[in-house]
């Protein structure tokens, strides 16, 4: 795609059913009511001069330009904010407009650097464009008046500046940081000719503003006012590229704007139906990493993981790979073989990684990192509702009336979503967290919980039961939605069983610590409020109950008759961008893609037919019990692509000691990262922008990765599993991504009607894709359950083994901030560490007093597992007795104190309570340093052959 | 005991009322802080058995008292600037005390009210209309289609809000009737509640106004039993003259920056907190209670001129001998009002322009004093009545210079939002300036080779006088309310009929 | 394979399904493990002995055969 | 009782309203003589505004100041009106007064157009000032 600016129509699109006619400039058009005279006049293909409209703000009416002239009207109104009516009879290009026009140029360019030649916007820069369409020759002012030239710009943040002088006080910044992304951290200060924009307050830069950084702002500026500094350094664009973005599970689309093989921006694409033109500070910012020195490009072997890594050639390495992952099939079985696919890889990649486990390794040994985070989903929601997979579009929040959002901190960890769910409750919809820490969204600018029920770590099953006990007792149950559409005996179990006085909130509240009256009017709420949704994130499942969890919210879902429709709903905010796409691709142990068991002698004929092979019908091995087994001996090998086991799973130890145990690790990755300290073989990989397939989004949406620059390694990660199936003689010939897909829509009915010329020409599909939803699936059991009735799951509140208790008296609960993504491999390798250089850790006042402590102190934190030291914050987010950090840096090492406790139905690990010990201390632990320097010796590239160069 | 009558409005203070009333207290009188008759040149204004001493310091107790006073100015009620007024909203002027409860009653507080609740809404929007009482802040829009907007207009809350934040120079028939009258303020709003549906009432005043805020503070508590279950609130400005503009005002009662709103939507259907909201200027609220009384709708719609409905109360200000509260039926010219009841300057000089309707409004030379005060006649002059402030100069005036300060005022108290405002008016002082000093070459910037399409040669004065023609009519037609909208008025008027001022 | 371990793990199991009462509960531990255990885990619990186990932890391997 | 306490005082004083902002900026100026950017973090955080939100509000309106002036203050009205009654020449001899110990502050329109010049001090009124009396004025401030 060539590189043009997307159309802007200048205000939004509006909804209506009433049509209205009216001719502009002579042309007829007929346009929804309520649509702004600038947008019809842009949909007949005209073009209205504007500067502070976008079609992503609400018209402001401010710069002027737009005036036009309208039949019966007094005066000359402004397009932006005068609707379309019925007969109206508009012009838009008049002796007199033009003129008017020419008068407002004339003073915008009398207080604007005339540096045309040398702007970073040059020929970019809507202010440019306007100032040639209304034909200014001339500032008769002259140029000696007051101005703003001499402001000093603002450089702070790490990707855009801000220069003042360039402003023309559209405000366009402002509303996209209040309107779009709902922050509120820019304003307008002073006002009349002194009216400036100001990040924060007067002391305040953008760094130090309550700025996010997303790029709202930046994107909205119509000069060069706010602008990357990216483009700065580099120039203009030439072309652009949609894809879509590797970091959370919104599955942002974006433009990647190129110039050349050098990606100079990543602009949000307005029409990206997940992200709809917004974006944060990852996706669009920190994309700096895979330009990142740390790179590596060329493949390494090492016989034995004390020794240096050596460059080799690609076939050396997969030679090398290949020898020894058939000599210990041939020794101890193909069950001794694994492999775990990534979720941060495309359906496609992943999709191969199983088909190579389970047809080239002969074992169903293979997970993904949804074992660490959504496999209790997948089993929950299977479980009760007959799909792994949320059941709503991201759009339908934009129809709840009460939403509850429980164990997520989607401000932080799915920040585009946060907004459009932010700008629904700044409309009026209710807010119900749960969750042990006062997360943004309890309270920020414009929005505050009706509730913040602040559980106690470990809980989730006892608080939702009450919520239960409190609708069922108190006849709030939509009885009518469960007669229809669920188990009605099954129903009344569960009902039974939750109305039992020992689940009524004021019982529980001596387990979860939720004041009982707060419990009972926050589920009044949700279940009288009108459309009810509920969104969670790894709070849920990352616990010893976590299937439990999500099965109870599901439960609670059907009680209220909250399925089946716009507004409402179950959705998981899955952590990874492709974590639901990983599931749906067969990922897991027991089962083949679209969740179809490996039992299944139908399901798996089918496969064997495909593939010619005969595929074991037991299940394999999940990660954890992978690492149990290589320390038992029974697994020596593994093939990891895309993911960091050592770091982002839990116990560390162990983790290390069952890869160290294993005679062949395959890392398969973009950086030497922690898990490649015990690997045999290091494969380069492919950053996203280096390859082309398909992301699955949290909400179903299957959308085109398109590569943008060629794979620093020469290979696509598809094209080196497929290589390294090839070595192992497979024969496979796979000679585009798209066949992949084709291959999974043949074997997949969920994904029968997916393919990437499909996709090309829909934008994006929600599975399932098939006869009967030839164009996809918004909303999931609109007409009825997927296997055919809802079921209640009885949900016993089962406590955690892991207790509390004089040694270790606080609860540890870890999760992310805005800023890093994950283990931070990427993030860490950008300027987003301006914001979070370190992972803190965070702990109530009282508790910080009664040990001495104080923000800012080195402190150790241990637990049964292990021990690690980080720094302090004090702060009342979160309860007493509880401590709060992130797990984004490995000099921290959070995993060394988390536990082997894991959900009782998926072994998904309990990260999120840990029993801890927080003390004063002056330094790392013995571990960190003992870590530290196996990394740098792991780390080690055999001198003879040269590294990669510097710099 | 002496009774005696001295005004408490804050004009009456300034002049030094407080030390007279004192005065009489000490000589052993009872006082009584009443409202101001609005006849300024007699402030502080002694009444004794409806004769009027005036104006009065503490020195003149004694001769008042003992008769002796050559201050006395007769009957008052008999003066000929009161006698040929018609008034409805001043009715009370100079006869009640302000917070007196069972003054107001007496004169006729409250039958309004009554009346209104007894007749129902439609009826009280129906006789609002037959009155033709037009929003006397300025715009002139008819209260009875305003009110008919909201009473229809679909929304959970409906709100009544008071302009007043007079800030117009020259003007301050707001600021006397809150401090003189407030219940009638009260009563006008508590009646347009009754009539859209409204259950709470804001008044906006300026920060300017301190004794009007105390007053109206006082009389809301004094009159809450009488209007409730309605509830009104003072909300006090914070020093910006946009403020005045009903949408911006909107934004500051919200808490926001008072920056204009593009219409629509209008706050008949979105305005405060995004409901339904009538907002109304003091006067045209004051003027309800009079309009609901049983006939009022009728008589108010009997005085007048064309579609100029009811009185106006007209503030002479300025360099004026007998300045003061004129209420009047539209229709009187400018040559009455400043000779015949105004007196001529106060200087004594010849009369050399007058200002009516405030910082926006015109400077009318006097060959237009025939202009029969409507708002039709002015805005067909290019000039507009506004509030109703008139402000006469004398021949001293620089028309030059004020027109550099209309300028200036728009671009100190511009709020920023629209282009042509916050540009054009900083723009237009530096032009002003520019053609008063003689025009001057283009810059060092323009001059530079690479400005080529920039003028080369010194800008005319001619030139630049049409530069500024230009700039008032982007300003008029291009700005977003009429703060940048009306600038040009007063900057045109004065140098159409007196271009010798520009230099 | 590390039976103390599996031990818990079929115990963790049970013990979420005993609410479903000591027959049904076995039935689905049974169950459970059959869909998602690997077959050197099964093999290995049961040849662990069993001496951890919960009732119905233990009457869910004895279904396994 | 420090200032972060009073501010809360005053915050919950406003508890009721609808809209508190203005109101609430209004007694911090009375009370401290300024809204400074303390004070302003403090009350976006009491009403759950942004900072920038309340800064943007307080540099709108002249009466709120980011700094505390602990001079006496002389409001002159240089409106129209006033002008046209003579204010402009005593504009010279007034500022010469204030000098540095008084703070001369321009005010449009007091509301009292037909007896200026006018002036303002605190809550008090002063019209019909001359040169004389507008100096004493200021002297006595």
């Amino acid at each position: 795609m060539a590189y043009e600016p997307q159309a802007d129509f200048g205000t939004p699109q509006v909804a209506s059913e009433t049509r209205v006619t009216l001719t502009i400039d002579g042309r007829s058009v007929t346009v929804p009511q309520g649509t702004s005279l600038m947008r019809a006049a842009a949909l007949t293909g005209g073009s209205i001069p504007k500067l502070c409209a976008s079609d992503n703000l609400a018209a402001f009416g401010s710069c002027r330009l737009c005036l036009v002239e309208v039949d019966g009207m007094r005066g000359t109104p402004a397009s932006c904010t005068t609707p379309a009516a019925e007969g109206m009879t508009v012009h838009t290009q008049t002796p007199r407009l033009q003129k008017l026009r020419r008068g407002v140029m004339e003073l915008y360019i009398s207080d604007h650097p005339l540096d045309c030649l040398t702007c970073s916007a040059n020929n970019d820069c809507e202010l440019q464009d306007q100032a040639a369409a209304v034909g200014l020759r001339d500032v008769r002012f002259g140029y000696a008046g007051e101005n703003h030239l001499g402001l000093a710009a603002d450089t702070s943040n790490p990707y855009f500046d801000f220069d003042p002088s360039k402003c023309i006080a559209c405000s366009r910044c402002v509303r996209a940081c209040d309107e779009v992304q709902g922050t509120f951290a820019l304003t307008m200060d002073g006002r009349g000719f002194a009216s400036k924009i100001s990040a924060g307050q007067a002391g305040d830069d953008f760094l130090s503003s309550e700025c996010v950084s997303c790029g709202a702002c930046v994107q909205a500026c119509p000069t060069a006012t706010l602008q990357e500094k990216a483009v700065k350094e580099i120039g203009k664009p030439e072309r652009s590229v949609i894809t879509t973005c590797a970091y959370c599970g919104v599955g942002c689309t974006f433009r990647a704007e190129m110039r050349g093989e050098q990606l100079v921006r990543m602009v949000p694409w307005k029409d990206g139906k997940a992200n709809h033109g917004h974006s944060c500070v990852k996706g669009r910012f920190a994309w700096g990493y895979a330009q990142h020195k740390d790179r590596i490009t060329a493949p390494m072997i090492r016989e034995s993981i004390d020794q240096p890594w050596r460059e080799v050639s690609w076939d050396e390495a997969l030679g090398f790979a290949a020898s020894r992952l058939q000599s210990i099939k041939a020794q101890y079985g193909a069950r001794a073989l694994g492999g775990i696919t990534s979720s941060r890889c495309t359906n496609e990649e992943t999709f191969l990684v199983q088909k190579l486990v389970r047809a080239g390794f002969g074992t169903n040994n293979v997970d993904t990192c949804a074992r660490v985070c959504h496999s209790p989903t997948g089993y929950g929601l299977k479980t009760t509702f007959g799909t792994s997979a949320g059941t709503q579009d991201f759009d339908s929040v934009e129809h709840s009336d009460v939403i509850l959002v429980i164990g997520a901190n989607p401000t932080d960890a799915h920040p585009v979503f946060a907004s459009r769910m932010k700008r629904r409750l700044r409309k009026g919809a209710k807010l119900i967290v749960i969750d042990p820490r006062r997360i943004d969204l309890v309270r920020s600018a414009h929005i505050a919980a009706e509730y913040h029920l602040p559980l106690q770590p470990g809980t989730n099953v006892a608080v939702l039961t009450a919520m239960a006990h409190v609708i069922v007792t108190e006849g709030l149950a939509d009885e009518a939605f469960i007669r229809e559409r669920c188990d009605w005996d099954e129903y009344q179990d569960w009902a039974r069983f939750v109305s039992d006085e020992r689940h009524s909130p004021e019982v529980l509240e001596a387990v979860s610590r939720v004041p009982a009256a707060d419990l009972r009017a926050a589920a009044r709420l949700f279940a009288t409020g009108g459309n009810g949704a509920i969104y969670y994130g790894l709070g849920v499942t990352e616990h010893s109950q976590g299937s439990s969890t999500v099965m109870a919210i599901a439960n609670l879902a059907m009680a209220t008759g909250n399925v089946g429709r716009p507004g409402v709903g179950v959705n998981p905010l899955r952590g990874q961008n492709n974590v639901q796409g990983a599931c749906d691709m067969g990922s897991f142990p027991h089962e083949l893609s679209g969740y179809r068991h490996i039992s299944d002698t139908a399901t798996r004929a089918l496969f064997e037919a495909d593939w010619g092979v005969t595929l074991d019908p037991e299940p394999g091995l999940r990660i954890p019990n992978m690492l149990d087994a290589a320390v038992d001996g029974s697994f020596r090998a593994i093939y990891i692509q895309g993911e960091d086991i050592l770091q982002s799973d839990p116990n560390t130890h162990h983790v290390a000691a069952g890869l160290k145990a294993m005679d062949c690790v395959i890392v398969h990755d973009l950086f030497l990262n922690e898990t490649a300290n015990y690997a045999h073989v290091f494969l380069p990989g492919s950053t996203f922008l280096e390859k082309t397939g398909t992301f699955t989004n949290a909400e179903r949406r299957i959308q085109m990765v398109r590569k943008v620059m060629e794979p620093a390694n020469g290979m696509e990660d598809w094209q080196v599993t497929q290589a390294l199936a090839n070595a192992m003689g497979l024969g496979w010939n796979y000679t585009h991504p798209s066949q992949i897909m084709d291959e999974v829509a043949r074997l997949t009915p969920s994904f029968a009607g997916v393919s990437h010329a499909r996709l090309d020409e829909a934008g994006s599909l929600q599975w399932p894709v098939n006869e009967a939803h030839p164009d996809g699936s918004p909303i999931m059991h609109e007409a009825g359950f997927a296997n055919g009735k809802g079921k209640f799951v009885v949900t016993d509140y089962v406590p955690t083994d892991e207790k509390t208790g004089p040694r270790f008296p606080l609860l540890l609960t870890t999760g992310r901030i805005l800023s890093h993504y994950n283990v931070g491999a990427q993030t860490r390798r950008t300027a987003n560490t301006a914001w979070h250089p370190e992972d803190l850790l965070e702990m109530h006042p009282t508790d910080a007093e009664n040990r001495g402590l104080k923000s800012g102190d080195w402190t150790r934190l241990a637990s049964r597992t292990g021990e690690t030291t980080l720094r302090l914050l004090v702060t009342d987010r979160v309860a007493p007795g509880v401590v709060y950090t992130t797990f984004h840096h490995p000099a921290t090492q959070a995993n060394v104190v988390t536990t082997e406790f894991s959900d009782w139905a998926t072994n998904c690990p309990e990260y999120k309570v840990t029993a801890v010990q927080v003390m004063a201390s002056n330094g790392p632990t013995d571990w960190q340093e003992d870590y530290e320097a196996l990394s740098a010796r792991s780390r080690r590239i055999a001198p003879e052959i040269p590294a990669e160069a510097a710099e | 005991m002496t009774v005696v009558r001295i005004s408490d409005d804050a004009l009456a203070l300034a002049c030094g009322a407080d030390a007279v009333a004192a005065a009489f207290v000490g000589a052993g009188c009872t006082v009584e802080r009443v409202s101001s008759w609005g006849m300024h040149w007699l402030e502080p204004l002694v009444e004794l058995d409806g004769k009027g001493f005036g104006p009065a310091v503490p020195g003149d107790v004694a001769a008042i008292l003992n008769g002796t006073s050559a201050k006395a100015i007769g009957i008052i009620a008999d003066h000929p600037f009161i006698a040929r007024q018609q008034r409805l909203t001043f009715a009370r002027a100079g006869k009640t005390r302000p917070l007196d409860l069972a003054d107001y009653a007496a004169t006729g507080g409250w039958a309004g009210l009554y009346r209104a609740r007894s007749i129902g809404a439609p009826a009280i929007i129906a006789e609002m209309s037959q009155s033709g009482l037009r929003g006397r802040g300025g715009a002139g829009f008819p209260a009875g289609i305003k009110w008919q907007t909201v009473a229809s207009a679909p929304g959970d809350r409906k709100f009544i809000v008071c302009n007043a934040d007079e800030g117009d120079s020259g003007t301050f028939a707001d600021r006397m009737l809150m401090e003189g009258d407030p219940f009638q303020l009260i009563e006008g709003m508590a009646i347009a509640a009754h009539a859209v549906g409204a259950g709470q009432g804001y008044i906006y005043v300026r920060s300017e106004y301190p004794h009007a805020i105390a007053k109206l503070n006082a009389a809301i508590t004094l009159a809450a039993e009488i209007i409730a279950p309605f509830t009104i609130e003072v909300r006090v400005g914070a020093g910006a003259y946009v403020c005045g503009e009903e949408t911006s005002l909107l934004n500051s009662i919200e808490g926001k920056r008072g920056e204009v709103r593009a219409k629509p939507p209008l706050p008949a259907h979105q305005g405060l907190f995004g409901q339904p909201t009538v907002i109304n200027n003091v006067l045209t609220l004051a003027a309800v209670p009079h309009i609901l009384s049983e006939g009022g709708a009728v008589l108010y719609d009997s005085h007048g001129f064309g579609r100029s409905k009811g009185t106006k109360p007209i503030q002479l200000a300025g360099n004026i001998r007998h300045g003061g509260v004129f209420e009047t039926p539209f229709g009187i010219t400018l040559h009455d009002l400043i000779y015949d009841i105004g007196g001529g300057t106060a200087s004594g000089r010849p009369v050399k322009a007058v200002q009516v309707g405030g910082p926006l409004g015109a400077y009318i030379h006097p060959d237009r004093f025939d202009l029969p005060f409507d708002y039709e006649a002015y805005a067909g002059a290019d000039a507009l009545i506004g509030h109703g402030g008139v402000v006469v100069f004398d021949d001293t005036a620089d028309m030059g210079k004020l027109a550099r300060f209309a300028m200036e005022f728009c671009a100190v108290e511009s709020c920023g939002k629209c282009t042509p405002c916050r540009i054009g008016s900083t723009r237009g002082v530096e032009l002003i300036d520019r053609i008063r000093g003689g025009a001057t070459a283009g810059g060092a910037v323009e001059s530079l080779p690479q400005m080529h399409n920039a003028a080369k040669t010194p800008r005319s004065r001619e030139a630049d006088i049409e530069l500024l023609e230009d700039l008032c009519e982007t300003m008029k037609f291009g700005s977003l309310c009429a703060l940048g909208g009306f600038t040009p008025y007063p900057v045109l008027s004065a140098l159409r009929h007196w271009p010798e001022d520009f230099g | 394979m590390d039976v103390a371990h599996l031990t818990l793990m079929a115990n963790q199991i049970a013990r979420n399904f005993a609410v479903q009462g000591d027959e049904r509960a076995a039935a689905a531990t049974a169950e459970h493990i059959t869909l998602f255990w690997d077959p050197r885990m099964k093999a290995a619990i049961r040849a662990g002995g069993g001496a951890d186990l919960s009732p119905i932890a233990a009457a869910a391997l004895s279904r396994l055969d | 009782m420090n200032r972060s306490a009073r501010l809360v005082e005053i915050v919950a004083a406003h508890a009721g309203r609808e809209g508190p902002l203005l109101p609430l900026l209004h007694e911090v100026q009375a009370e401290f003589g300024c809204v400074d950017g303390e004070a302003e973090a403090q009350l976006a955080h009491a009403l759950n505004l942004s900072r920038a939100e309340v800064h943007g509000v307080v540099s709108f309106y002249h009466d709120f100041t980011a700094t505390a002036d602990p001079r006496p203050c002389v409001q002159l009205c240089r409106a129209e009106a006033c002008q046209a009654r003579g204010v402009e020449a005593l504009v010279p001899a007034a500022q010469a007064a204030a000098g540095g110990r008084v703070k001369l502050h321009d005010v449009y329109c007091l509301g009292l157009c037909s007896v200026g010049p006018n002036a303002r001090v605190g809550d008090q009124l002063y019209a019909r000032l001359d040169q004389g009396s507008l100096v004493e004025l200021i002297e006595r401030a």
